[in-house]
């Protein structure tokens, strides 16, 4: 509970720094800030509770993911500097509503109350709106931003409405009471329509097949950093929050609901990593591969046993893989024009270091032995074959064998081609971030019980 | 000491060879490879006084992963080839010169550690994830430093790379399924583990997928030719001295035991395709203008052969697969070093460019022309001794299989001779072919060495792997 | 003592190899002829001993190395057997192989790359023995493929010129048909019998009754390898390489195409007469493919004229008629005519060579002649053998054939027939062989005539030594009184009736010689009296153009089986190749253009993407309902 | 209150503020002008502001409306952002029509 006082609390304090002329001060300020609650948090991962009339329900699920978040968030905020570093003036406002975002994530993971699950998701959107189109020059921020906020905003709307009949079905907006209303007595339909629409409206949020148009055309215009925070960030929440209300409002794992998550599932994973095929704009590419990852993700709704680590373990894995190659991505498509695989060419060359990491991190995604993003399929498939599940893991592993298809066209754009720009140095904070993104890749590859356990 | 000793020095060895710089690279890959491969003769020596040098500890608990390192004779004499072939193919590159040969002797020395990994798992997740791993090195030592046009070499290896980590993917959903079925992926649980004949069929299926690509069978052969001949001899032999081996081998020791009661019912089948393999790879062979890709396809052939021997599930045939294995691996290493050594020369893999050479360098000629009789299986050669075997399980199968898969030491002759011919022989010397240097005929005299010396006396090797044979063959015919 | 003195006879020619492969371009030529003749001297030597040995106690003895290949049910060691047999072909392929060492010093002295061939030539000698010794099949097995091998070095030994190395190449490929069917032969014995030991293969068939499937099996194993046998001692259909080889050096061909490396298909069968035996079947065709092996061969040498090439044909004609004997059970009338004919044919091969030397590497006797007065030891020693291989009594082929062709007689009468006028041909171009070569005048160039000369003593001494031989080779199985009878007794375990010198004999002995005779006059009559020359190529017609094409059986081979298959290959690397592996492309072509629709469908359009999510919502919704 | 609601009857209050739904949700899909699209939004938003009330009354329970001022409070928040982006859209392009924005595809 205390995490999310603070976290929005460091947030206003973000825009306060700026008020008192110390701009320079503003993402040290908040990563220590960060840091601190991330060690706040982590101190409270045995003390666990309801706080404020059940609104707030804090246990290790909530801990270990909100714990995610902030270190993702930490990671994203260390780059902004440089990432903002021609428009210095806008710095504190990126800042702030990154940290308000992460506050709307906390909340969404930490929900006791579908109000507050509300609250959280819609200052969750609303912070991304703006990052979206916060290139206010540029026609394709715009309308990236236009395009997400007309959708998701509708999203919005049919997870509101699905709340509404949930609220009528239980006559409660606590999920203590909702879980009690729909395990023992008996519930009218629109309970389900209401817990589906919640559920689809999630869907939306983490782009899943068919409610995934927006991401990609989103993560082409909004600005790198944007797409980072969405791809990485957002998509860890929303894919959290989205298992958070399946396990608790969907009333038992009924045969219906486990089609819709296999077919929305299969349909992820193939329709995400056929079109990443034609793709050339790594931006754009990068979301289609995230649709297929979320696909990946959805899975965790049909397994019973130890699922929420598996989510969290996958779910670490794709943001550390995906946050590693963003840190190339900034640096590469700085300043370019286009984004297309051609910026990377002769990468392998010029920066050897830097395009293992990407090379690597890609490998993790591709699911590639002793980097997390293999251990993390394999968990996951291993408990989802014992739901009986076997086409669904099949799709799953065709679907892996598309995507070598994609990641590999930015290493053979790295390995095979000459580059043709003149060198430039790669700020510092990318180049540490980048290996200490492989690095911990590596790690929770190797060591997965790391992650793995946290939440049992 | 323990056989985990020989992983940590060779990955050890590769990161010392990238730090090396440039210059000392290969010297350090070299020395690292050698004490690699002393260090195996160790584990022999452990091995034959009795002392099980195998390595087992608990790596992740929830789910039960091991790191289980197993020491028999038969992953013995592949930790013994690979250790040996990765040296002298270390050695044999001397001759070459790589950009960036740091990085490249470090991927080489990397990948060796992961195939050494492979053949020594007993755990499957362990052996998975070496599987997978050895693929990564291969992958762009072929892509980074192999020949031709790019285009079409990047067509070639991501096809190669896209193919074999297809297969493995089902091999993977296969363990998985195991998985849950025996709570632990260790080689005795699995062992352990019953199965119906309908799931033993698909994971069967799902097996072969990844070890026919890997091997490869017909006809999920079409990625090696191309990749053959795109990667640089380095990479050539690494991928079908040692690299394809890991296919056969898995076969033996996961596929054969875990899912015996659909070895036995449709091992007609699987010795069916990979004898139709045999006699494919021989034909096709005949018409092969480039060097590399003949070789290839010869190399098709003969693998194919190796698996249907392994198919056959006697001990006979296993042990003919596993002899086989080892001195294919030499002969194939020496072949296309020979190839290699005519396109240091020449800058061609074309046979029609070539010819005239032995004029010019009898000594190489020579070499060159025992390492080509070893390769169609003269007697008094390795290869002899493992295709004798292999032919002979086959006639115990069906006498039809031995007579079709043994048009291969008539196909075999006609296309190595028809080579040999056209490259070697003749009077054509308008071009100047500079005589072997002492490195490479020590490669060469090595590999010969070493055909000739087990073509005559395989005992040392056949004794080695024969008693972990009969237990498999054993396991199967129990059930 | 034993075990080492057969590991001397062994290894000795195997010294020599390594000694001339590696020393010999710095040792020089002298050393090198030197060293490979003593090599195979000392094998010679060591034979002696052991034919003393086995002529005197008449056990066998074993000599076993060590393990080699394990099986399952049995294991194969590396061991030689020294008996009867094995010592008595030992005997000639070492004493012959010496003079023929003797005889290429001179010969092959102006080569640059003597040192080369002395070492291959030992190497086959090494081969040849191992093969002889070998105690059982795989040993033998080892020598089988390694003569062939040194037979395919031999032949191709002037590299530079590529059909050379096509017929090296031939030879290779044709013998590895046969071994293929040795193979298949060996496996099925292996797994019948359990061993591949001759002595272990011997006792089981007959301390046993075996049973029906067994005696099938061994039918068809006795089958498999005589097609084995058929490659290596160039029978039909696999005889099309011998003539071919001819390509090699004159002292490769008579050492190892006439004299001992195509006998090896009549020793492997005499080896396993207890195989053959109860294959009744198999050893009519034998016989069969023997006698029409004899005749066709000696049809085709009616009409060549290079003057290897008859000797050639006329190789394979005499191999076919030992193989007529072994068809008809007659192993010991086939080992002898071996004997003679290593004897004549070595010495008419060498004879050839010297003729060709002194010309300077013509073949072509439509321009020889006349070489009688200049060369009169060839043409003496030449002479005797062709009178022997003619069969004119006493020369040594005269027993010989003459014991073939009484076999035949007794056995069947259409293969004494055809056996016969085989042997009337022989005659007849042995004989316009001699009279083109030796008679008339010289038809060659000016240039050779003046450079014509008698060969040196190193080439006319193993002449004179073989011709000697040729003349009373017969001696050691005479009708009625057979020394050679006896001494290979042992190794037969059928009881063979023995021919008695009585009338039909005579008979025969009479209709042989008539026969002989009636060729030597048509040949007389035709290249003598008439001094007939035969035309230049473009001139023969009718029948003699198809013989002299060799009835076309290459052309017919190319046809039907080489070109069949190299359109195979054409056709799999084109189309197959090409179509699995489009297939799997096309997966990823059908991948990639779903791909390019769903490009389509993500066309930018809020609109089109609203309707997707509230399409996607209602039918999840309308699912819900309907369950 | 409940007289109301017993004379009308929650299933028409319900059906009620699901029409208002749809038609909300048919203006944001058949609408290209972006201003009305924002209308049509809210009317989705108040459609469901309605069943809140009704259920809240319903089930004689205050959260339902508590609930609602949230909503509102959360729509006008995301109206306003979204009325900015529009006005930086009308910047650029000078156009509101939705239709215009079609850089993004593929």
């Amino acid at each position: 509970m205390n995490t999310l006082i603070a976290i929005s609390g460091l947030g206003v304090l973000c825009l306060l720094v700026e008020m008192f002329n110390a701009r320079k001060a503003i993402v040290p300020i908040t990563i220590l800030g960060l840091l601190a609650i991330l060690g706040y948090n982590i101190s409270v991962y045995n003390t666990l509770g309801t706080f404020y009339n059940n609104m707030m329900l804090v246990d290790r699920f909530s801990v270990a993911f909100s714990s995610l978040f902030i270190v993702i968030t930490t990671v994203l905020i260390t780059m902004s500097h440089e990432f903002y570093k021609d428009r210095p003036t806008k710095i504190s406002d990126f800042v702030a509503i990154k940290v308000f975002m992460l506050a709307g994530g906390v909340a969404m993971v930490s929900f006791g109350n579908l109000a507050m699950f509300f609250l959280g998701i819609e200052v969750l959107s609303i912070s991304l709106y703006i990052l979206a189109a916060s290139n206010r020059l540029s026609l394709k921020s715009n309308e990236a931003g236009m395009k997400y906020f007309l959708m998701g905003s509708f999203a919005s709307g049919i997870i509101l409405f699905g709340i509404a009949l949930i609220y009528g079905a239980t006559g409660s907006f606590d999920l203590t009471t909702i879980y009690q209303v729909t395990h023992t007595a008996s519930y009218p339909q629109w309970y389900i329509i209401g817990t589906i629409m919640v559920v689809i409206g999630m869907l939306f949020k983490i782009a899943a097949v068919p409610f995934h148009f927006w991401a990609p055309d989103v993560y082409e215009g909004a600005p790198a950093l944007t797409t980072a925070t969405m791809s990485t960030l957002a998509k860890v929440i929303a894919v959290a929050t989205l298992y958070k209300l399946a396990i608790i409002l969907v009333p038992g794992q009924t045969y219906a609901f486990q089609m819709i998550i296999v077919v929305v599932a299969m349909a992820s994973m193939l329709l995400g990593n056929i079109m990443a095929l034609r793709q050339n704009n790594v931006k754009r590419m990068l979301a289609f591969s995230g649709i297929s990852h979320a696909g990946f993700m959805v899975m965790t709704l049909l397994i019973s046993n130890n699922s929420a680590n598996i989510l969290l373990y996958y779910a670490t894995s794709y943001a550390v893989a995906g946050l590693a190659i963003f840190a190339v991505i900034f640096y590469v498509m700085k300043d370019k024009e286009n984004e297309t695989i051609d910026n990377f060419n002769g990468f392998g060359k010029t920066h050897p270091l830097l395009a293992a990491v990407v090379t690597t991190s890609l490998l993790s995604m591709a699911g590639i032995p002793i980097l997390s993003g293999f251990f993390a399929k394999f968990f996951l498939l291993s408990q989802v074959i014992q739901t009986g599940w076997i086409v669904l893991v099949i799709v799953a592993i065709i679907s892996s064998i598309i995507s070598v298809g994609y990641y590999f066209k930015i290493i053979l754009a790295m390995y095979t081609k000459d580059s043709e720009q003149e060198l430039t140095s790669i700020p510092l904070v990318y180049k540490i971030v980048a290996i200490l993104l492989l690095v911990a890749n590596i790690a929770i590859g190797l060591m997965p019980n790391l992650v793995l356990n946290l939440i049992s | 000491m323990n056989v985990s000793f020989i992983l940590i020095l060779l990955l050890f060895g590769a990161i010392a060879t990238y730090f090396a710089g440039d210059k000392l690279a290969k010297t350090v890959a070299l020395v690292f490879s050698l004490a690699s491969a002393v260090f195996s003769v160790y584990i022999l020596n452990l091995h034959q006084a009795g002392i099980n040098p195998s390595f087992i500890s608990q790596w992740i608990t929830n789910p039960n992963v091991f790191i289980a390192l197993q020491v028999d004779g038969l992953s013995l004499a592949m930790l013994l080839l690979t250790t040996f072939l990765t040296t002298i193919i270390i050695f044999s590159s001397f001759g070459n010169q790589y950009n960036n040969s740091k990085t490249f002797y470090a991927l080489v020395l990397f990948m060796s550690f992961a195939m050494i990994g492979t053949f020594l798992s007993a755990d499957a997740f362990l052996y998975y994830i070496f599987w997978e791993l050895a693929l990564i090195p291969i992958y762009f030592i072929a892509l980074v430093w192999g020949n031709g046009d790019v285009e079409e070499r990047k067509r070639a290896i991501i096809k190669f790379f896209i193919f074999t980590l297809a297969g493995s993917l089902f091999m993977l959903v296969a363990f998985i399924y195991l998985f849950q079925k025996a709570g632990s992926l260790m080689l005795s649980d699995l062992y352990a583990v019953r199965l119906t004949s309908q799931e033993q069929f698909w994971i069967f299926l799902a097996f072969f997928l990844a070890y026919a690509i890997k091997i490869p069978i017909f006809p999920f052969h079409t990625w090696q030719a191309n990749t053959y001949q795109k990667a640089p001899a380095v990479g050539t032999m690494l991928l079908s001295g040692i690299m394809l081996k890991m296919g056969l081998y898995s076969v033996i020791r996961w596929q054969l035991p875990i899912a015996p009661i659909a070895a036995k019912t449709y091992m007609n089948i699987f010795i069916a395709l990979s004898v139709v393999g045999v006699v494919y790879g021989s034909i096709v062979a005949l018409k092969q203008r480039n060097l590399k890709k003949l070789l290839a396809y010869s190399s098709l052939a003969h693998v194919g052969l190796i698996a249907a021997g392994a198919y056959s599930l006697s001990v006979d045939g296993l042990r003919g697969a596993v002899l086989q294995m080892i001195a294919h691996g030499f002969v194939v290493v020496g072949l296309f070093f020979a190839a290699e050594v005519i396109e240091r020369r020449f800058q061609t893999q074309e046979i029609a460019e070539m010819g005239g050479i032995r004029i010019q360098d009898s000594k190489f000629a020579s070499l060159f022309m025992i390492v080509m009789l070893a390769s169609v299986a003269l007697p008094s050669t390795f290869n002899f001794v493992g295709e004798f075997t292999l032919l002979y399980s086959l006639y115990n199968v069906n006498i039809w299989f031995a007579i079709i898969a043994g048009t291969t030491i008539i196909l075999g002759a006609v296309y190595m001779l028809n080579m040999f011919k056209n490259v070697m022989l003749g009077d054509k010397d308008s071009r100047v072919f500079a005589v072997v240097t002492t490195q490479e005929i020590i490669v060469f005299v090595v590999i010969i060495a070493v055909l000739l010396f087990f073509g005559m006396y395989p005992k040392p090797i056949s004794d080695l792997v024969t008693p972990p044979l009969q237990e498999i063959v054993g396991r199967i015919n129990r059930l | 003592m034993e075990k080492n003195l057969a590991l001397v006879l062994v290894l000795a020619p195997f010294f020599g190899f390594l000694a001339n492969i590696f020393f010999g371009k710095k040792a020089g030529k002298g050393f090198v002829g030197l060293l490979g003749t003593l090599s195979i001297l000392i094998s010679f030597f060591a034979t002696t001993y052991f034919f003393m040995q086995i002529q005197s106690t008449g056990k066998p003895i074993e000599v076993k190395l060590f393990p080699w290949i394990a099986l399952e049910s049995f294991q194969i060691d590396m061991s030689f057997l020294l008996d009867q047999l094995s010592v008595l072909w030992l005997l000639f392929v070492t004493g012959i192989g010496t003079l023929i060492h003797m005889y290429s010093i001179s010969y092959m002295h102006d080569d640059e790359n003597m040192h080369k061939f002395f070492a291959y030539l030992n190497l086959f000698v090494f081969f040849m023995i191992t093969l002889v010794m070998g105690s059982n099949l795989l040993v033998m097995f080892i020598g089988w493929e390694g003569v062939g091998l040194c037979s395919y070095l031999l032949i191709g030994f002037w590299y530079k010129n590529q059909d050379y190395n096509d017929a090296a190449k031939k030879a290779f490929i044709m013998n590895r048909v046969g071994d293929l069917g040795l193979l298949i032969g060996i496996f099925i014995l292996a797994y019948v019998f359990g061993s591949l030991d001759y002595h272990l293969i011997a006792r089981d068939i007959f301390s046993q009754e075996l049973s029906a499937t067994d005696s099938a099996l061994i039918s068809i194993a006795a089958l498999c390898l005589f097609i084995g046998a058929t490659g290596k001692s160039a029978q039909i259909p696999l005889y099309t390489w011998l003539p071919d080889a001819m390509a090699g050096p004159t002292p490769v061909s008579a050492l190892i195409h006439a004299a001992t490396m195509v006998t090896a298909g009549i020793f492997m069968v005499t080896r396993l007469n207890f195989v053959f035996d109860l294959a009744p079947n198999v050893q009519t065709i034998i016989a069969v493919i023997g006698a029409g092996t004899a005749i066709v061969a000696a049809a085709i040498g009616l009409v060549q004229n290079d003057i290897k090439k008859v000797l050639a044909y006329s190789t394979v004609s005499q191999l076919g008629l030992m193989f007529l004997a072994l068809g008809l059970g007659a192993y010991e009338v086939a080992v002898f005519h071996v004997i003679t004919h290593a004897f004549f044919k070595a010495c008419l091969f060498l004879g050839s060579g010297s003729v060709i030397h002194a010309l300077h590497g013509e073949q072509d006797m439509r321009n020889m002649g006349g070489l009688k007065k200049v060369m009169p030891i060839t043409f003496w020693t030449m002479m005797i053998s062709t009178l022997a291989i003619s069969g004119i009594f006493p020369f040594a082929g005269f027993w010989s054939k003459d014991e073939i062709l009484m076999t035949a007689f007794h056995g069947n009468t259409i293969l004494w027939v055809v056996g016969s006028i085989a042997s009337i041909m022989t005659a007849f171009y042995m004989f316009r062989l001699m009279y083109l070569t030796f008679f008339n005048d010289f038809r060659g160039t000016e240039h050779q005539k003046k450079h014509l000369h008698e060969s040196p003593a190193l080439i006319t001494i193993p002449l004179v030594i073989l011709a000697i031989l040729a003349a009373v080779g017969g001696l050691i199985s005479l009708p009625g009184n057979s020394w050679l009878n006896h001494y290979l007794a042992p190794l037969f375990h059928k009881a063979h009736e023995a021919h008695h010198l009585d009338g039909t004999a005579y008979m025969l002995m009479g209709i042989a010689t008539v026969g002989a005779l009636v060729g030597i006059g048509m040949a007389y009559a035709k290249y003598l009296k008439k001094q007939e020359v035969p035309e230049q190529d473009s001139e023969i017609t009718g029948i003699a153009k198809v013989l002299y094409n060799k009835f076309y059986v290459d052309e017919a081979y190319e046809m039907l089986i080489v070109n069949p298959l190299y359109k195979l290959s054409h056709f799999f690397r084109k189309y197959i190749e090409t179509a699995v592996s489009e297939l799997l492309f096309g997966l990823g072509k059908v991948t990639n253009s779903i791909g390019n629709q769903g490009k389509l469908v993500q066309n930018g359009s809020v609109g089109v993407y609203l309707f997707a999510f509230v399409l996607g919502l209602s039918s999840i919704l309308i699912y819900l309902f309907l369950v | 209150m409940q007289n109301i609601l017993e004379q009308i009857g929650i299933e028409n209050y319900i059906y009620l503020s699901v029409l208002l739904f749809c038609i909300g949700a048919f203006g944001v899909l058949y609408r290209r002008n972006a201003i009305i699209m924002f209308m049509s939004i809210e009317i989705m938003l108040n459609a469901v502001n309605l069943l809140l009330v009704a259920f809240s009354t319903y089930h004689q329970d205050a959260q339902g409306q508590v609930f609602v001022f949230f909503s509102m409070a959360v729509a006008a928040a995301e109206v306003a952002v979204g009325l900015s982006i529009l006005v930086s859209i009308f910047r650029n392009t000078g156009s509101i029509d939705i239709d215009n924005l079609k850089n993004l595809k593929g």
